[in-house]
């Protein structure tokens, strides 16, 4: 049985809408991070949809290069989160203020 | 891919080659160590030796034409830009190169990351589908959040990476997102194709999300918020570097997506550009007006200056894409400089960043404070320099393209912006000199000065030549697409 | 042809002698400086009568301004704009001539006279030369051909009068008093500048030439063009002739060396307005009420500056307003159209009013400087030639037959009479009232106790003011001889020639037996007036009086408290309110602005609180809108 | 290159040469900027010496393209409106400087680098054809006279140099834009885009209506604030007083003359219509300007704001003379340009010579001058009656031009400005007597009387003042011909655009 496809897309808008809120409300950095992924991997829901809705197979190609960016941007984000906690013993992103103004 | 496409990107080619052996070399010169305290002659030579090997390429090679079935593209457009981002790398190299070891920077990753920036913004710049320019962004983004950080044992360091990361994987995401939806309504993500197709609701909104994620990176309101903070934050020569390379980037990929690729639908994006234009203009300007440290006040001016480029793309056309590129040059000659000047200063080791440490400028240093001068008429857009000719050529298109209110509002706000920066001139002209703030003389840093200035005086008093490769290269581009 | 050299040579000469004066006086020795700024004007009143000799005998070129012969002299083009040109011209005739001897002769007496009255003064040579360059002036004035250019002897004669009341300028009266003299006369030469204007929107030039040659064509009879000109014209003449309401700044004139007072604010440049209008009659008489104002004003202010004579202490102040009383006489005839009675005033007033003023000024020289009636008395035992002196004066000035001011008044009061009564009425009560002050002053100074006892050493002045005083005297009583008569024009008028009269008709002479009458009854006055003198002030039998009417005339009716209260108050008051105004109002609205823009600099910086939940909400409101654009479209 | 680029090159490379001196070899520094601008005074005097009276046209033109790709064109250019203020600007330099090396001790290098930089702005102003150009010298001498005030001036100096900068530049902004519109007008009437003004006014703009006055007001309040036009003077008080004298001399003499010389150079040939229908409007303002000028000079304590509001005062003559629009006025107000230049100018310098013997600028600590200082005294007042627009001085020939051409075109106007001249009688007494007459102060007895090099500055300025107001001749038939034609051609265009249908108005509006 297949999901018809705007259930796909809302799924999708759902899931980005979700982690749109978590980069809201949540405080630490890495829940704040797994937000974004979130959105990224709703992202990549939307292409597979689209690709199948309109046939063409860039889509899924387009989903490689996603998967790959919220990857690296995993692997850089986790160093500097790192550091960030060594520096400050903390991940709360309301505690980062240092610099406003 | 054949061999013709790899000499189309040849010039991104060199620089991701000399990031990698940059690295290599270091890592493998210093065993390791992070925090070097010796300059790093050969990562420095290394990385300008890349940069201008690219730039011959670049400028000297001519050779136009998309590769990679399209994906990228090749035209004078791309060279124009390409000479931004490079002349960026190259000045960035140039400013460092004193900086690095006096605050025991790694000068491998650094000058990698530098490089890697550059070929992002340059594939912004060449790009022909939104997967190339989703590509470019990130490259350029992600060096730059690992650059702003660089400085690891400096919490504000740390923090404006933290910030710059979440923030920009923030707007990334929604970038993706328009991806999306216009792949979703148009069926590719070929920027001639989307051009072509049927506009609709859903193309719309894809379009707005793409727009998000290039005014993040070219810190227009109210995508703006992080910048400040990172150019604080970052350390000063990624600062500079980071505040020229970016809007670079940014703007190579607004105006190939709204005037060459979305020129028919100007009617709808012209007003909603230029009122984002006029607001990041207000914003920025009025921000900077009592900022008493440097980095944050030019931070602001910077969100200023993202607002006046944003007149040319709201303004369309071939004359608001050319003056948009004439001006991306202009503004890395004029910014580069004005941080140079800076990095010859220095409060107790630490970076002198607020606006007394220039006090007594002209005094130690006659030609530094003389040329802070001229870099900071320019940025305000006065006459006799290039920025006044960049702001005239964007005030023209805006109203060639009936758009009065961006540049009205574009000369009252610089009217504003004077105010800033001439407190800065004055500043560095009168007084007397702080005891604790040093003048390093640096032959690299006075070099990156002496093109900077020649720059802005050369765009200033002779643009002719320049505005018609622009020109030639905006037109070549429009018709590209068409 | 030597009338255009000489012409030239009148004005140029006092202004070499300032030149010489001014620039390398302070390394001249005194006598240098006399040599020169008497030399100057001696040879500028020789050339003046050359030039007289030369008009009697050249025959004239043309019948241009005055209906007499004229002679032309352009120097070269001024201004000019389009249709305005402006040539610097002179213009030699009868009328600029007589004035040029009168300005000549009296200037080079008090030249001569000020080499004694003001030795021992160390700004000797900036006096001389202020006072050549005064004569360069005023000889301009008179021999200018066309209104604009005589405003630069106009304006000339007035800021060397500026200079020279202020003459010791470290004096603080004296400086206030020259400012004061400038500012007033230059509001009535803002009417005689917009009379040039109308002028050249009448003419469209200024030349005396044409304006007399084409005001009956231009100028409707008792038309608006004509009345504005003649009373914008009158409005300059007022300023500069002391005339009321703009008399205020002669009497503090009085400040400046006596020389001074007796040349220029007696002699000379105060009867500039009375020149004037002879000189531009022809327009004038264009203008019948004007004509009218003129005369009442002159009748009034010659009544109400004798009164105000009556009761000051101040021996040149009473002069000086004796002087402002004989110019309302001045007035009153060019105002009934008695142009060379005018004229002929004005040279026997020059006489005998610089005669009064020298003697005034060896008495003060005799006393030290000292010029307060009430501090004098009994100088005639000490000063019995100057005593002499101010006596042929006074009884000049009186009326009293056969002086000088005896003619020349009689000839106005009766040409007054013709034209209206109530102005003879009121020149023959300000006879009476002028007869009763000059008594009044020369018993205070002359007569009575000596109020310096022992202490004096005064005595009469060295020849060389001697000398200048006894030549006037003996003008002051020869000079009726130059318009006396009773049924003939007098020796001045026929030199000026009936051409005063063009455009009002040929002269009416009275009857022999009327004007008999007349004669008589103002003798009659004159005489009254001196005994009621005598009796009051050296008899001292009839006492009394009003008080009110003594606190309103040493008030001078109150005319300068009113115009502290009425104008100056005021324009100071407006002029700190604006002061302040313009800092607090216009100012302030624009550094308002520029606050305002600041403050919300500063508001938009809190925007940026540091927290990264903040900026990616910026983020997100940013999304909405852009998307809520594009979906909408 | 022709003259009128040395005359531009050579203040550079004067300030390049001094920037190669050392900074302690004051001397040869003051050497270098006295040298260069007698130079450019040599230039200018030749090209004044040589120029055509008769001629409307352009003279000593030169034509480079700049950049073709926008229609900027390096276009310089001298007639009748400007050649003399060239003469006038050159003339200053080297008096300025020269008293700047009696008046500022130290720091001569900056200071002679910004003047020079400072000159070229100017002469580049006055000679500049294309609009973009005129724009860059009209914005290029803001800067070096922004630092010439914030760095030399008195303790006030950074609010009074920013308000200026700010103020002056706020106008200028405006401009920017409009210039920008006129040339996108002329585009559409030749097809052609260019910034080159004769180029643009080879045909009428035929622009008219709302949008002509827009543009018109656009380039008026750019003018207006630097001459400066009540209300828009406030940034002149300050300024005039807090900038050394010798520098409020050029900002005086020189800067404002600018914002007259833009209305006659843009305003009335390219917006005829407009400056007809705003011609009531604006003489008000000037009414009001020398009137409210002169009371308030009349009333202030310091004699740098006392001069700072009557020349602006004077600055309201000539705003009505030139929208008199008739052919005295206007000759009137050229003439007054340069009268203003030199009369103001001289005040200025003399009343710096003054503060540079005691220090003080308030007119309440002097007294007596004249005493101790008699050739100074007479300077002064020689200077004041020109000033006050004594015939005989240059002061003379400018106002009563002015206010006989304004009489024929607004009487009542005329006559209210009349009074400004007693005004300016008073004021300038009040200064003079304040100062020199009087009780000799303690002190001032022994103040000191000109120098031979002070002298030497304030002589040809005093020469200049007699021989233009003898003989004004050279003066006025230089700039007839020009203002003859500029006004014929306005009255042309302006019937031009009456009986001819209106173009369309577009660019500058929202579509």
């Amino acid at each position: 049985m297949t999901v018809p496809a705007p259930y796909h897309l809302a799924l999708s808008a759902v899931l980005f809408t979700l982690g749109m809120v978590g980069v809201l409300v949540r405080r630490s950095a890495l829940v704040v991070f797994m937000s974004i992924e979130v959105m990224l991997n709703a992202v990549n829901l939307a292409f597979v949809t689209f690709a199948r809705l309109r046939g063409v197979v860039d889509g899924q190609l387009l989903v490689f290069f996603v998967l790959v960016v919220a990857a690296v941007e995993v692997v850089i984000g986790l160093a500097i989160i790192v550091d960030v906690f060594r520096a400050m013993e903390t991940v709360d992103v309301d505690d980062v203020d240092l610099l406003r103004g | 891919m054949s061999t013709a496409d790899l000499v189309l990107v040849g010039p991104e080619l060199v620089l991701t080659i000399a990031a990698v052996v940059v690295l290599l070399q270091d890592a493998w010169a210093t065993g390791g160590v992070l925090e070097p305290q010796t300059p790093r002659p050969a990562a420095v030579w290394g990385s300008l030796a890349a940069v201008g090997l690219a730039l011959v390429w670049d400028v000297g090679g001519r050779r136009w034409g998309p590769a990679f079935g399209g994906m990228y593209v090749r035209d004078q457009f791309t060279m124009i830009a390409d000479l931004a981002a490079l002349a960026a790398a190259g000045l960035g190299i140039l400013l460092s190169s004193a900086y690095l070891p006096r605050v025991r920077l790694p000068a491998g990753e650094y000058h990698a990351l530098l490089l890697l920036a550059t070929v992002g913004a340059m594939v912004m710049a060449a790009s022909g589908s939104l997967i190339t320019l989703f590509l470019g962004l990130e490259i350029l983004s992600f060096s730059l959040y690992v650059l702003a950080a660089i400085a690891r044992r400096s919490r504000r360091s740390l923090e404006a990476g933290l910030k710059y990361l979440l923030l920009g994987a923030f707007a990334t995401a929604f970038f993706a997102y328009g991806i999306a939806l216009i792949f979703g309504a148009t069926g590719s993500i070929d920027l001639r194709e989307i051009g072509a197709a049927r506009p609709s609701r859903l193309l719309g909104a894809g379009i707005a999300l793409l727009t998000v994620g290039l005014a993040f990176e070219g810190a227009l309101v109210p995508f703006h918020a992080w910048a400040p903070d990172v150019y604080e934050g970052a350390p000063l020569p990624v600062t500079a570097f980071m505040s020229v390379v970016a809007k670079v980037g940014a703007f190579a990929g607004l105006l190939r997506v709204f005037p060459l690729a979305l020129a028919h639908l100007a009617g709808v994006w012209g007003p909603m550009l230029a009122a984002i234009a006029v607001v990041t203009m207000i914003l920025g300007n009025l921000a900077a007006l009592f900022q008493t440290n440097l980095k944050r006040l030019l931070a602001y001016s910077g969100i200023a200056h993202a607002g006046y480029l944003m007149i040319g793309v709201a303004a369309g056309g071939p004359a608001g894409t050319w003056s948009v590129l004439f001006y991306l040059l202009v503004y890395v000659a004029m910014n580069l400089g004005a941080f140079g000047v800076l990095l010859l200063l220095a409060r107790q080791g630490m970076e002198a960043d607020r606006v007394e440490d220039l006090a007594g400028l002209s005094g130690r240093a006659p030609w530094a404070a003389a040329a802070l001068v001229l870099f900071l008429v320019s940025l305000a857009g006065l006459p006799l320099t290039a920025g006044f000719i960049a702001k005239l050529y964007l005030f023209r298109a805006a109203l060639g393209a009936h758009q009065p209110v961006p540049a009205l509002v574009g000369v009252l706000t610089s009217v504003v912006s004077v105010y800033y920066y001439l407190r800065v001139a004055s500043a560095a002209l009168s007084g007397g000199a702080p005891q604790a703030v040093a003048v390093l003389r640096n032959r690299l840093v006075g070099a990156a000065l002496v093109l900077a200035t020649a720059g802005v005086l050369w765009l200033g008093l002779f643009p002719a030549g320049f505005t018609a490769a622009v020109q030639q290269a905006a037109r070549q581009a429009a018709a590209a697409v068409r | 042809m030597l009338i255009p050299v000489l012409a030239v040579l009148v004005p140029t000469l006092p202004l070499a002698g300032w030149a010489l004066n001014g620039l390398w006086g302070g390394r001249f020795t005194r006598r240098t400086v006399a040599i020169v700024a008497c030399g100057a004007v001696a040879a500028a009143f020789a050339a003046a009568a050359l030039l007289l000799w030369q008009i009697r005998l050249a025959p004239p070129p043309g019948r241009a301004p005055a209906g007499g012969p004229s002679w032309i002299v352009d120097l070269y083009s001024w201004i000019g704009a389009g249709s305005i040109q402006v040539p610097l011209r002179l213009l030699v005739d009868p009328l600029s001539v007589a004035m040029a001897l009168v300005v000549g002769g009296v200037g080079l007496l008090i030249h001569v006279y000020s080499v004694g009255y003001m030795d021992g003064d160390p700004g000797c040579a900036r006096y001389f030369a202020y006072l050549n360059l005064f004569m360069a002036s005023m000889f301009w004035l008179v021999l200018a051909g066309n209104l604009a250019a005589m405003f630069i002897g106009w304006e000339g004669v007035g800021l060397c009068s500026y200079l020279l009341i202020a003459f010791w300028f470290t004096r603080p009266a004296a400086a206030a008093a020259g400012v004061k003299a400038f500012l007033v006369t230059r509001l009535g030469d803002v009417g005689f500048l917009l009379g040039i204007f109308v002028a050249f929107g009448v003419f469209g030039t200024t030349d005396f030439g044409v304006m007399t040659r084409d005001a009956g064509a231009r100028l409707a009879l008792g038309g608006g063009a004509a009345t504005a000109l003649a009373l914008l014209l009158f409005a300059g003449a007022a300023g500069k002739s002391a005339q009321l309401p703009l008399y205020v700044w002669l009497p503090d004139a009085m400040e400046g060396p006596t020389p001074v007072s007796a040349l220029i604010h007696a002699a000379t440049m105060v009867t500039a307005g009375v020149y004037m209008i002879v000189r531009l009659h022809a327009v004038f008489l264009r203008a019948p009420a004007a004509m009218d104002l003129i005369a009442a004003v002159g009748a009034v202010t010659a009544i109400f500056a004798a009164a105000a004579a009556l009761v000051e202490p101040d021996l040149k102040r009473v002069l000086a307003y004796s002087t402002i009383s004989q110019l309302g006489y001045m007035f009153l005839a060019v105002g009934v159209g008695a142009f060379s009675a005018g004229i002929f005033h004005l040279t026997s007033h020059a006489f005998f009013k610089a005669l009064l003023f020298l003697a005034a000024g060896a008495v003060m020289h005799a006393l030290g400087g000292e010029t307060d009636m009430r501090r004098m008395g009994g100088l005639a035992r000490r000063l019995p030639r100057t005593t002499a002196a101010f006596a042929i004066g006074a009884l000049a000035l009186a009326g009293i037959p056969p002086l000088s001011g005896f003619f020349s008044k009689d000839l106005i009061l009766s040409e007054a009479f013709r034209a209206q009564a109530w102005l003879w009425a009121v020149g023959v009560a300000a006879a009476g009232l002028t007869a009763v002050y000059i008594l009044r002053a020369f018993a205070l100074t002359f007569l009575g106790a000596d109020l310096r006892g022992a202490e004096g050493t005064a005595h009469d002045p060295p020849p060389s003011m001697a000398a200048p005083m006894w030549i006037l005297a003996g003008l002051t009583v020869a000079g009726g001889g130059l318009g006396w008569s009773f049924t003939h024009p007098g020796i001045l008028e026929r030199f000026l020639l009936t051409g005063l009269r063009a455009g009002a008709g040929p002269p009416a002479r009275a009857g022999g037996a009327g004007e008999g009458t007349l004669v008589a009854a103002s003798v009659l006055v004159a005489v009254a007036g001196i005994v009621v003198g005598w009796l009051v002030y050296v008899r001292r039998s009839l006492r009394g009086g009003v008080p009110a009417l003594a606190g309103l005339l040493s008030h001078r009716f109150y005319i300068e408290e009113a115009y502290a209260v009425g104008v100056i108050g005021p324009v100071r008051a407006l002029a700190r309110v604006a002061a302040v105004a313009d800092r607090t109002v216009t100012d302030a609205a624009v550094m308002g602005l520029a606050r305002a823009l600041g403050r919300s600099g500063q508001a938009l910086r809190g925007l940026e609180t540091g927290y990264l939940r903040h900026y990616a909400a910026f983020v997100l409101v940013g999304v909405l809108l852009i998307l809520a654009y594009w979906v909408s479209r | 290159m022709g003259p009128l680029t040395w005359l531009i090159a050579l203040p550079l490379l004067g300030a390049a040469a001094a920037a190669a001196v050392g900074r302690d070899r004051e001397r040869a520094l003051r050497m270098v900027g006295l040298v260069t601008s007698v130079l450019v005074f040599a230039i200018a005097a030749l090209v004044w010496g040589r120029f055509a009276p008769g001629a409307a046209s352009l003279q000593f033109e030169e034509h480079a393209p700049w950049v073709p790709g926008v229609g900027l064109v390096y276009h310089l250019g001298v007639d009748g409106l400007s050649v003399s203020l060239v003469a006038l600007t050159a003339l200053l330099f080297p008096l300025a400087l020269g008293a700047a090396a009696q008046q500022l001790a130290g720091r001569a290098k900056g200071f002679v680098i910004t003047a020079l930089l400072l000159e070229t702005g100017m002469l580049g102003t006055f000679m500049a054809q294309d609009l973009v150009l005129f724009y860059v010298f009209w914005e290029g001498m803001l800067i070096p006279m922004y630092f010439l005030i914030a760095l030399w001036g008195g303790p006030g100096r950074a609010p009074a140099a920013m308000k200026f900068l700010l103020y002056t530049m706020a106008g200028s902004a405006l401009m920017l834009v409009a210039l920008v519109a006129v040339a996108f007008a002329g585009e559409r009437i030749a097809g052609r885009f260019t910034f080159d003004l004769p180029a643009l006014l080879a045909r009428p703009l035929g622009l008219g209506g709302p949008y002509e006055s827009v543009l018109f007001l656009a380039f008026t309040a750019a003018f207006a604030i630097k001459m400066p036009v009540w209300p828009l003077h406030t940034w002149l008080p300050d300024a005039y007083a807090e900038a050394p004298p010798v520098v409020t001399m050029l900002l005086a003499s020189v800067m404002a003359k600018a914002g007259a010389y833009g209305l006659l150079r843009f305003c009335l040939p390219l917006f005829p219509e407009a400056m007809r229908a705003f011609g009531p409007l604006l003489s008000v303002l000037a009414v009001i300007g020398i009137l409210y000028g002169g009371a308030i000079a009349w009333a202030q304590g310091d004699m740098r704001r006392l001069l700072a509001y009557g020349s602006m005062s004077h600055m309201g003559f000539i705003l009505l003379g030139i929208f008199a629009l008739n052919l005295p006025a206007l000759q009137g107000s050229l003439i007054q340009m340069i009268n203003h230049g030199i009369s103001t100018g001289a005040l200025f310098l003399i009343a710096g010579m003054l503060i540079a013997r005691t220090g003080r600028a308030d007119t309440d600590g002097y007294g007596g001058a004249g005493a101790g200082a008699p050739t100074l005294a007479a300077a002064a007042m020689i200077v004041a009656l020109s000033s006050l627009a004594l015939p005989g001085t240059n002061g003379f020939i400018g106002e009563f031009l002015i206010l006989l051409g304004t009489f024929q075109a607004r009487p009542a106007a005329a006559v209210l400005a009349a009074f400004g001249v007693v005004a300016a009688a008073a004021y300038l007494l009040a200064f003079i007597g304040r100062i020199f007459h009087g009780p000799v102060r303690d002190g001032l007895a022994s103040m000191g009387d000109l120098r031979r090099e002070e002298l030497a500055i304030l002589v040809p300025l005093i020469a200049v003042i007699f021989w233009v107001g003898l003989y004004p001749r050279p003066l006025l038939a230089r700039s007839e011909a020009t203002v003859r034609a500029l006004l014929a051609n306005a009255a042309a265009a302006q019937t031009a655009a009456r009986q001819g249908p209106h173009v369309a108005a577009g660019g500058g509006t929202s579509p």
